[in-house]
């Protein structure tokens, strides 16, 4: 089988402007930095970025937009960096803030062929303008639909050679879900260890979903 | 009073409203404090949105894991019997009705129970983060928060910015009084120690239902 | 907090006639089957059970429907059971035939607080009947409803005294969807270990969700 | 020709329709065969929807392990680098699009793509398991039977049996041929090396395009 172990450059070789990458992590806590590098470093730009918040101004998706590489962004929080909220607010970068809960379940929808699931999150609030609402038992829901992306770059405490993950702690977070979500899915991983030295009851994400294992 | 008293005023008397066996999922900020003021020999299991049930106390310097944060990104710990999972999971247990308690901060709640924390619009625009799931999916929704902003009420007849959830709340607590959010409105439960019930209903923009009102023990 | 070890009977003493019961295992792999014991014991009627399938004959639910215990069973696959056949041909037991897949999610969705999911699944065919049908970018969609119970009898492998618990290898299916979907969640368990013994990344099923958990 | 033979065939041809790296699901019965055909040297990843991948060959008898068996309930192995999940995320990859080849059995497969195989009406109900999720989720679908039943073609104009996915099947691989299912219809591809055209054409009841027809090399 093709070697999946490859550098960040190879790995995201096919990425283009215009594109939609999701990145993992929450407060850049299982964030894959160095593939967020290796974007910056090949200049991509306009992209449709999916991610939990956007991070720090200097760490996460935070350094993509400050650096604008960012057309629109999709969070559930920018609060920790102020630059986001004032490309908003200037209108040079469109945001669209989602609930936490909400944004998981339209990324795990994406990866496994839902075309979308109903949410009594948000009804009632701002969340609900321009979705359809239905009523289930007697109570209001919000249609929300799947998310999918062009690329998912995500972060792994260890992969065996196969792409099998296993992550640590509150790294995980959305890290499992983007990971079913996208067309190109790199893994940025701090272990590297042989197939077969990974129980498969300890995989958290199986490795058919993994493109590419970059070492962090 | 000092802003850090009247916190802990707050943090204490929502501490009495937890009890042993429950999951508590406490908001950024303020709320955190709560943990500090559990009944005594409860066993209170709580929840960090970010991925993890089992919070425990922030580590000693030095000690702190770059992967074990909470929900504000701080280092935590994880205590035994804890658990670990991702974002589907950890809303799952939010939206589900898993969660038995959640404490969160608010800009304005008003007499319908309705919640706005999350934004002031052209201003301030955080984003709604994890609040508009907990709100909605535990099962009761404290919120936790100084009575006025400088004096300006923030209970009031109806929220004036974006809501987080319709219709969830279901008690306040402040610095001045315990308020419970009912189908006919609020009913004033305690007042502070400090406070009278006309200083309390002059700092409310709602109307209080007023019977039987006690005193608050913080 | 309260001690969740308890005994089968104690833990399933407010099951009730007529309720609604999940009972996990695929094909009797990862079926609890002292709790199925003490469900017959108890001399239970009238249940609507949800299992990925009924068993056979002489184990897992294939015992309750020849004891003629289930009013209505929801599955997946019941051809293993010839007696659910012939039950539901005479006319004697309710039997709805569901997608594997939708009736994970069905059950996970419960779990979720979702209102229902929408699945490309079963579009076309008898599946579809007396259900909402959405298009979603052009693609039709069937909406499915949450599926929520009484009790869940779930099989692990390992509990931790917080009910804590991990499964193996084909077993774990669909165990941990319905520990999420039951006001009582009953755990038989192979081995139980002390608080702190699982760690927190190795938990499979928090123990929140666990009511009772029995000795296997 | 005897039933294993056909069988055995079957499974071979269908293996060349496998490559490595592939993701693979065999039904239960003649398609579990299969995994003894493939390509040689190729690395193929096969999934078994009661909840993992890495599917190896059956044990050695008094190795069997009772937590590790095959949707058909078997005893299996599973390989090094396999891994295990619930049904939900079995069915996440399923439904998702994650598995790029299903060979599945049928009672009936039509013009349309339209596959037959889960039921009898009044008669035999075993139920769809996985069937219609892995039809509508798979990349590619591949229908693995004898051509008639007993004579009778089970390739057909229109099913007559309630489906388990309408239009989803795109390679029809027989005893006797091997069929593309197109927009514009069947086409035969293939015929067995034991029969004619003629044959293949009389045993089928739906239409074929003949055009380009060689030898099933098995």
């Amino acid at each position: 089988m093709k070697n999946k172990i490859t550098s960040a450059s190879e790995a995201l070789a096919t990425l283009q402007d215009g594109m939609t990458v999701m990145i993992g992590g929450f407060l850049c806590v299982g964030t894959p930095e160095g593939l967020v590098d290796e974007v910056l470093q090949k200049g991509i730009r306009e992209l449709t970025v999916i991610g939990n918040d956007t991070g720090f101004p200097d760490k996460g998706i935070g350094r993509l937009i400050v650096a604008k590489r960012v057309k629109k962004a999709v969070a559930s929080h920018i609060g920790t960096n102020p630059e986001t909220g004032r490309q908003m607010h200037a209108g040079e970068t469109e945001v669209v803030l989602v609930p936490q809960g909400t944004l998981a379940e339209q990324v795990r929808a994406a990866g496994a062929g839902l075309g979308g699931v109903l949410t009594p999150t948000g009804v009632g609030t701002v969340v609900e303008e321009g979705k359809q609402k239905l009523i289930i038992d007697g109570r209001e829901f919000l249609l929300e639909q799947p998310l999918a992306a062009d690329f998912a770059l995500i972060k792994a405490h260890k992969a065996d050679e196969k792409g099998n993950l296993v992550y640590r702690r509150a790294a995980r977070n959305f890290n499992p879900l983007m990971a079913m979500a996208a067309k190109v899915v790199v893994a940025e991983v701090e272990e590297i260890v042989p197939v077969g030295a990974i129980d498969p009851d300890e995989v958290m994400t199986p490795g058919l979903f993994i493109t590419h294992i970059v070492r962090a | 009073m000092s802003k850090d008293i009247k916190r802990e005023r707050i943090a204490k008397r929502v501490g009495m409203e937890l009890a042993d066996g429950m999951v508590v999922n406490l908001g950024i900020g303020m709320p955190t404090l709560v943990a500090n003021y559990l009944p005594a020999g409860a066993d209170v299991l709580f929840q960090s949105e970010n991925g993890f049930v089992g919070l425990g106390p922030v580590p000693e310097t030095g000690t702190e894991d770059r992967d074990t944060t909470n929900a504000g990104g701080q280092p935590v710990t994880i205590m035994p019997g804890g658990a670990c999972f991702d974002s589907a999971m950890s809303f799952a247990i939010i939206r589900g009705g898993h969660v038995d308690v959640t404490v969160l901060g608010a800009l304005e709640v008003d007499a319908h129970g309705n919640l706005a924390n999350w934004m002031v619009p052209g201003k301030i625009v955080p984003g709604m983060g994890g609040a508009m799931d907990l709100t909605v999916g535990a099962r009761k929704v404290i919120v936790a928060m100084e009575h006025t902003a400088k004096g300006a009420p923030k209970i009031l007849p109806e929220c004036t910015l974006p809501l987080t959830a319709k219709g969830q709340v279901d008690l306040i607590v402040t610095d001045m009084a315990v308020i419970r959010v009912t189908p006919a409105g609020l009913v004033l439960q305690e007042i502070a120690p400090d406070t009278t019930i006309e200083a309390v209903v002059a700092a409310t923009g709602a109307k209080l239902t007023i019977r039987d009102v006690s005193v608050m023990p913080y």
